[in-house]
C-alpha cells in the first residue's frame, strides 16, 4: 500500500490533508461570525459583504490566486505590513496554501452555516437573556450548540473543497514540494506530462476517497447531531 | 412592590398601562389581545416601550425619562413561557442549572434539590427536553426560572398550551411556588380558575388599559368586572377545611357556613379558596328542601347587574363571602329580587370544578 | 474559409497580430485557441476539430504526430525561444551565466521562480539549464514552481520571488522584472515551437496558413515579441 | 355506509377496532391517545394497517387480505385537519378549487358558489392562507374537502387548534354541511359538546378499541360510557323552539315539557338539540318552588352509577328524554334515589353553553 | 460603454451569459429530481449518489474537465455513442462549455434546493394527496411551489458558478473564440499575454458585477417569493 503512491505523492497527500484541516479549522469561527451577521444583523453594506463571501465561488481560482497574490503576498498591500508588524508571512509557505483553500471554501462554509442559524428559534434566545445570559453567553451557550449540525456540515463541506483546490493555491503560493506542493497540484503536474495520466488517476482516487469520507462523515454527524438535538 | 407604568404603540393597538403591585403572586387578566404579554415583555426587557417606567422594590429596570433600559440579562427575571422554550441541547439538569452559570456570585437561589423535589422532576433530570410530555416540559420551565435567582419570576399563559389534566398537574407547582418561595410573580392568565387558585392581586387589563386591581375576591366578585365576559364570572370564596367524611366529601367552613365539596387534598385546618362560576350557582327565596345540592347559603342581594342579553349578575352577600349568581332577567322578575333582599344561594356540590379550587 | 489553430498560450500576442495580418490579405478567417500545449494536446487526440497544432515544445508535438494526427511533411519548427533569468525591479544588476554561476548566493533565502519543472515546457528547459550549470542539486528546494511561465513571471513582477526563470519573450512583458542574464543555448535542448498540420485541415486555406507562419509576415510578428524565427 | 374493521400494533399501542356506520356525521369519540387520529389515517390512506378491510358502500378501498389498498388519492375523500393544512402558496379560491382539479369528470361535486355561500368565505377568496384566522383557515378547509367532490369526508379534530369563540364560530358550518349536503363525514373529537351536536353516530374508542357505538342520545345517556370522564358526561335532548321571549329566553318543547334557554338562533318549530351536561342536573324529590331555575323536568330514576369517587351517576327518563345528574352519593342517599323512583331534574336556564345547543 | 470592451471581448461575455444561462436551465429538472430524491426518498447507494453529485466541488476543476473530454469527447466512451446514435456533440461547442458549467455548478444547485425541500411539511404533501392528486400531481402543484424559494437561489447560484467556471471548461472544450471561449477562458488568455493584465481586468469586473448583480437578485427574489408564500 505505502507502495502504491512514491514518496512524494505521500508528501503530496499529507500536506493536503494538513492544509485543508486547518484551512477549515482556522476558518471556522470567522464563517461561523459571518454567517451570524449574515443571518441575523441588520446592516447597511450587507449585500456587500454576502457578494464578498461569494466571490471566491464565483471568479475563477486564478483570479482568486493573483488577488491573494496581490494583497497578501510579502509585497503585497496587505502581506507587507503582516510581515513588517506581526512577521506572518504566507508567501510560499504551506501557510499561503492554508489561506487560499480557506478563502475558496468559504463561501460554503458560511452558506450551510447561514442557513443552520436561520433556523434557530429566537425565542430560545430570548430565553436565554432573560434567565441571565448576556448576548455573548447567549450565543456560546443557545446559538452556537443548536446550530452545531449546520457547522459540521460546512466545515466538512469547506474541508472537501480544500482538498480539491488547486487554482488559487498554485497561483499564489506555487507549488514547491514538501512545501506547498498539495494533492491537486501534483495532480496537475502529471496531467501536463505525456503519459503521466496514471499517476494522475491514482492521486485522483485518493482525492475522491478521502473526499467522499468527509462528505458521508458529515451526513452521518449532522444526522446524529440532529437527532440529538431535535424533537424537542 | 412591582411598579408598572408603560405607554407603548402598535399599529392598531395602544398600551396605556399603569399599576403598583405588592410581592406574591400578580395576575395580569385579560383578554386575547388585552396586552397582557406586551406588558410581560416590557417588564423583561424583550420589548423597548415608547415609554415607561418600570421598578421592583427599589431597583430601577427601565426609565425612559431618565434613559434607563437595563439589558434583559441584568434584570435578574425567570421567566415561563407558554411554550416552555427548554433547550433541546441541553438535558433537564443542564436546563436546570443554565440559570445558575449566570447568577451573580452570593445571590440566594433555591436549592436546587429543593426545586427538584418541590416539582417532582428527579425522574427526568439525565432526558432530553424532546421526550418530555407537555406537563413536565413546563415544570422543568419552572424550575429553571426559580433556579436563576430570580427578583421576579414572569410567567405568561404557563398553562394555555396544555389541556385540562395537565393544567391540574401544574397549577398545584405554581400555589407552591406562591407559599413556600419569596420570590413575587407576575402571572398572565386568562382563566378565571388561574386567577381564583393563584393571585394576591388581580391587575384586570382591558384593551391596553387597566380596568380593575384589587385583591381577587374583589376583583371577581365585582359584577361588573368581567373581562373575560359574564360566562367566566364567578366570586371567590375563603374556607378552611373542617373534615374530610367517609363518602368522599369534604366540608369546609366558610365564615361558619358548612360547604361540601369532592374530596380535597388539604388536611383539616387548612385554608382554601373556592371559585363558585356565576352559572353555576341558582336563587331560591325560600330555603330549598329535598334538593340534591348540598350547599345552600343564605344572604342578601348587594348588587344585580344586567348586560345586554337576557342575563343578570346577581351578587349576593353571604357569611360565606361575597357569591355571583348568574341568572336570568326573568328570574330576577319572578323573585321579585332586589338589592337588600333576601336570598338562598344554591351551589351544587360537584359543579365546584378541581381546577376552580386552590389554597 | 476557416483556420481553426490550437496554439500555445504563449504565442498570443504575435499570432494575434500575424493571424490579424494574413486575414486581411487572403480574406480568410484564423481563429485561435490558447490554452497549454498539454491540455491542446490531449483535445486534439481526442477529436478536437483543430486544423493546426503549435506547441510550445517537442515532447507534445511528438505525441500528437505519433497518434497519426499529422498529414504527412505537415510538421515544422517554426519559432525558437531563449531562457532568461530576470529580477525583481527596474534596474537589477546583470549577471554572467555559465558554469560557477553562484546563483544560490544571489538567490539569498528568497525563491527562484520558474514554471513547473517536470511538466510545463519552459520550467523543464529551466531545469535542464540549472543541471547543466550545476547548480539543480542546491536549488531545487527553493525552486517555486507555477502552473505557467505567466504565472512564474508574476511572482517576479510582484516581488514574491527576486528572481525567476521565464522565456525572453515573457520577460519584455512586464515594466517590474529586469532580464539580468540570458542562460548559454547549450545548457538545455533547443527551444522551439513546431507547428504540425493536422489531419483535420480540410482545404487550401489550412495549408496556406501554415506556410506562411513560416513566411515574412509571420517573422516580423514574432520577432516584435523576442521569438527567434526558425528558416 | 362506512364498514372499518382494522388491527394494528404501535411499540406500546395496538388498534383494534371495528365498525360499521350509516351515512350521516359519524363522531369517533375517545380521550387523548385511543386511536382516533390512527383511524383516521388508514381510512385516508396515509396510514398502512398491519390488518384491515375497510369498505365505503360498495367500493373496497382497503382490504389487506386480498391485497387491495388504494392509494390515497384514488379514494376520494375529502379531509378536514387540525392545522387546516391549506396550502400556503395558493389563494383562498384556488385552495378551494384544488380538490377540483383532480376530481373525476363528471362527478357530482357541490357548486363553488353553494359552498362559499355557506361558509362565508366570500370575501377571502383573493387572500392568501397566512393571513387568515385560525377560524377562516379551517372554514377554507372545509370547503377545499367538500369541493373535491368526495365520496366521505374526514375531519380529525377539526376545531382542537381553536379557542372557545372560534369554535362556537365553525360548529354551525358542520351542522349545515351534515344537513344540507349529502357527504357523509367521519369526524373526531373529544370534545362531549361537539359529540351532542354534530352526531348521527357515535363511536366511543378506549385503548384501541371500540367500547360503544350507537345513536348520540344512546351513547351519551348510558351512564357507564363515559370515555372522557364523568366531568365530560351529559345526555342529549331533542327539543323544537317553539318561541323567542321579549325578555330574550327562546322556549322550546321537549316531548311536550318546556325549556327556556338564552336566545336562539333558530326559528319557531325548527329542531334543536341540547346537550345536558350532568354536573348541571340537580335533583329534588319534590318539584322545587321560587327557585331562580326555570327548567324544571319530572321524571323516575333509569338507572343509578356509582364511581370511584364520592360521586354518581343518576340517568332519569323525563317526557324530555333521559337526562344523566351528576350528583353526590351522599345526596343519594339523602334522597332516597333508586331506579323508578320518581323524581325532579332541576336545570339552569344559563348553564346551558351555546357551544352545547345544535340542531 | 461598448467601447469598453473589443468585440472579442463582447462575444466573450456574451458567450458566458448564454453558457451560463442555458447550464442553469437545462440543468435545473435535473437538479430539482435528484435534490428531491436526496431529501425525500430511501434508496440504496443514496450516499453514492450524494458523492457523485458534490463530486465536482471536490475535484481540481481541471481533473473534472479531462473526465469530461475522456467520456464524453467525440471519441470517449459515451460521447461516441451519443453522437452516433442521436447526433449530439459537447466536444468544442459551445454546448460543451454548457455541460461543463452544469456539472461543476450541480452541486451547489442541488444542495440549496435540497435544503429547501426538506423544509417543506410533508402533511401538506399529504393533504394534497387526499384531495385526489396522484403523487406527480403533488410534487408539481404543493411541493414544487413551496420549494420555489430554493430553487431560485439554488438557479441563480449555479448561474454565477457558471459563469466563472474556468478550469474544467477549458480542458473539455478548448478556448475558441466566438464558440467556447467564455469570459474565464478569456481572463486566462490575456493574463499569458504580456501587458494583458488591464484587459483581464476588465473582464474580471465584468464578471464580478454579472455575478453579485446574480446573486443580489437571488437573495431579493427568494425573500420576496419566501414572503408571499410564507406566514401561513
Ligand atoms: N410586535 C407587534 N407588532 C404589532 N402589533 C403587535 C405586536 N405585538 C403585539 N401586537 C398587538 O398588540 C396587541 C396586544 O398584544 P398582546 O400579545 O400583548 O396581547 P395578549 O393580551 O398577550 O393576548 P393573548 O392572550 O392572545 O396572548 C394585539 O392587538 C397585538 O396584535
Ligand atoms: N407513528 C406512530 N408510531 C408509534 N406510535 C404511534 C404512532 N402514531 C400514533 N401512535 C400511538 O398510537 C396511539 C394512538 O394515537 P392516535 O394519534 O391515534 O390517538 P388519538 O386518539 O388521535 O389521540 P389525540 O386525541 O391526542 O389526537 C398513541 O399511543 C400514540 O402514541
Ligand atoms: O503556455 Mo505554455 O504551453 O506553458 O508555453
Ligand atoms: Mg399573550
Ligand atoms: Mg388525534
Amino acid at each position: 500500500m505505502t507502495d502504491w503512491l512514491s514518496p512524494q505523492e505521500w508528501q503530496a497527500v499529507a500536506l493536503s490533508l494538513r492544509v485543508a484541516s486547518v484551512a477549515t479549522l482556522a476558518s471556522l469561527p470567522a464563517g461561523i461570525l459571518v454567517a451570524y451577521a449574515l443571518a441575523r444583523w441588520q446592516f447597511p453594506g450587507k449585500q456587500v459583504v454576502n457578494g464578498l463571501v461569494h466571490l471566491p465561488l464565483i471568479l475563477p481560482p486564478v483570479v482568486t490566486g493573483y488577488l491573494l497574490l496581490l494583497s497578501m503576498g510579502r509585497k503585497g498591500w496587505i502581506g507587507y505590513y503582516l510581515d513588517e508588524w506581526f512577521g506572518i508571512v504566507f508567501a510560499f509557505r504551506w501557510t499561503g496554501a492554508v489561506l487560499a483553500a480557506a478563502i475558496m471554501a468559504f463561501p460554503l462554509m458560511v452558506r450551510a452555516i447561514r442557513l443552520s442559524i436561520e433556523a434557530v428559534d429566537p425565542r430560545l434566545e430570548e430565553a436565554g437573556a432573560t434567565l441571565g445570559a448576556s448576548p455573548a453567553w447567549v450565543f456560546l451557550t443557545v446559538t452556537l450548540p443548536l446550530t452545531l449540525p449546520g457547522i459540521i456540515a460546512g466545515a466538512i463541506l469547506a474541508f472537501a473543497k480544500a482538498m480539491g483546490e488547486f487554482g488559487a493555491t498554485i497561483t499564489f503560493v506555487s507549488n514547491i514540494p514538501g512545501q506547498t506542493q498539495t494533492l491537486p497540484s501534483a495532480v496537475y503536474a502529471f496531467l501536463q506530462v505525456p503519459g503521466g495520466e496514471t499517476s494522475a488517476a491514482r492521486l485522483v482516487v485518493v482525492a475522491i476517497a478521502v473526499a467522499m469520507s468527509a462528505l458521508m462523515l458529515s451526513e452521518f454527524v449532522a444526522r446524529r447531531v440532529a437527532a440529538r438535538v431535535g424533537g424537542g | 412592590m412591582l411598579s408598572v407604568a408603560l405607554r407603548h404603540r402598535f399599529p392598531g393597538f395602544q398600551l396605556d398601562a399603569t399599576f403598583t403591585v405588592p410581592h406574591g403572586v400578580t395576575v395580569l387578566f385579560g383578554r386575547s389581545g388585552s396586552g397582557k404579554s406586551t406588558i410581560v415583555k416590557a417588564v423583561a426587557g424583550l420589548l423597548k416601550p415608547d415609554e415607561g417606567r418600570i421598578t421592583l422594590d427599589t431597583d430601577v429596570l427601565l426609565d425612559t425619562g431618565r434613559g434607563i433600559a437595563l439589558a434583559p440579562h441584568r434584570r435578574r427575571l425567570g421567566t415561563v413561557f407558554q411554550e416552555g422554550r427548554l433547550f433541546p441541547h441541553l438535558t433537564v439538569r443542564q436546563n436546570l442549572a443554565y440559570g445558575r452559570w449566570f447568577a451573580p456570585r452570593g445571590s440566594r437561589a433555591e436549592r436546587e434539590d429543593h426545586v427538584v423535589e418541590m416539582l417532582g422532576i428527579g425522574h427526568l433530570l439525565d432526558r432530553r427536553p424532546g421526550l418530555l410530555s407537555g406537563g413536565e416540559k413546563q415544570r422543568v420551565a419552572i424550575g429553571r426560572a426559580l433556579l436563576c435567582a430570580p427578583r421576579l419570576i414572569l410567567a405568561d399563559e404557563p398553562l394555555a398550551a396544555l389541556d385540562e389534566a395537565r393544567k391540574a398537574e401544574i397549577l398545584p407547582y405554581f400555589e407552591r411556588l406562591r407559599d413556600e418561595v419569596s420570590v413575587p410573580i407576575l402571572y398572565v392568565s386568562h382563566s378565571a380558575s388561574e386567577v381564583a387558585r393563584l393571585a394576591t392581586t388581580v391587575v384586570a387589563l382591558e384593551n391596553g388599559g387597566v380596568v380593575r386591581q384589587g385583591p381577587p375576591e374583589a376583583v371577581l366578585g365585582d359584577p361588573s368586572v368581567t373581562p373575560l365576559g359574564s360566562r367566566e364570572a364567578g366570586a371567590l370564596i375563603a374556607a378552611t377545611v373542617v373534615r374530610h367524611h367517609d363518602d368522599g366529601l369534604t366540608e369546609l367552613s366558610a365564615g361558619g357556613t358548612p360547604l361540601f365539596l369532592p374530596h380535597l387534598a388539604q388536611l383539616p385546618g387548612q385554608p382554601v379558596r373556592v371559585r363558585i362560576a356565576a352559572h353555576d350557582v341558582i336563587l331560591s327565596r325560600q330555603r330549598p328542601e329535598g334538593l340534591s345540592a348540598l350547599n345552600i347559603l343564605a344572604g342578601t342581594v348587594a348588587e344585580i347587574r344586567e348586560g345586554g342579553g337576557p342575563g343578570a349578575m346577581v351578587a349576593i352577600d353571604t357569611p360565606a363571602g361575597r357569591v355571583l349568581a348568574r341568572i336570568t332577567q326573568r328570574s330576577v322578575g319572578a323573585l321579585g329580587l332586589a338589592p337588600g333582599a333576601a336570598v338562598h344561594a344554591v351551589i351544587k356540590t360537584v359543579s365546584v370544578s378541581p381546577a376552580d379550587i386552590g389554597r | 474559409a476557416d483556420v481553426l489553430v490550437f496554439a500555445a498560450a504563449s504565442l498570443k500576442t504575435g499570432l494575434d497580430e500575424f493571424a490579424a495580418r494574413w486575414q486581411a490579405q487572403t480574406g480568410n478567417t484564423v481563429t485561435v485557441s490558447y490554452a497549454g500545449s498539454g491540455k491542446l494536446a490531449k483535445q486534439i487526440e481526442a477529436g478536437a476539430p483543430a486544423d493546426l497544432f503549435i506547441s510550445a515544445n517537442t515532447a507534445w508535438a511528438d505525441e500528437v504526430e505519433q497518434a497519426g494526427l499529422v498529414v504527412p511533411g505537415g510538421r515544422r519548427d517554426i519559432l525558437a525561444n531563449t531562457l532568461v533569468l530576470i529580477a525583481h525591479g527596474k534596474d537589477a544588476a546583470r549577471v554572467e551565466i555559465r558554469d560557477g554561476f553562484d546563483l544560490p548566493s544571489l538567490l539569498g533565502d528568497g525563491k527562484l521562480a520558474m514554471a513547473m519543472v517536470d511538466s510545463v515546457p519552459a520550467g523543464i528547459y529551466g531545469k535542464e539549464s540549472l543541471t547543466a550549470l550545476g547548480l539543480w542539486d542546491v536549488l531545487a528546494p527553493s525552486v517555486a514552481q507555477a502552473d505557467n511561465v505567466r504565472a512564474a513571471l508574476a511572482l517576479v513582477a510582484s516581488g514574491e520571488a527576486p528572481y525567476g526563470i521565464v522565456y525572453a519573450t515573457d520577460a519584455a512583458a512586464s515594466d517590474n522584472v529586469t532580464v539580468v542574464g540570458t542562460f548559454p543555448a547549450d545548457s538545455h535542448p533547443p527551444i522551439i515551437y513546431p507547428a504540425l498540420l493536422l489531419t483535420n485541415a480540410a482545404d487550401e486555406a489550412d495549408r496556406a496558413f501554415f506556410t506562411a507562419l513560416t513566411g515574412t509576415m509571420a517573422r516580423e510578428a514574432f520577432t516584435k515579441q523576442g521569438f527567434r524565427v526558425l528558416k
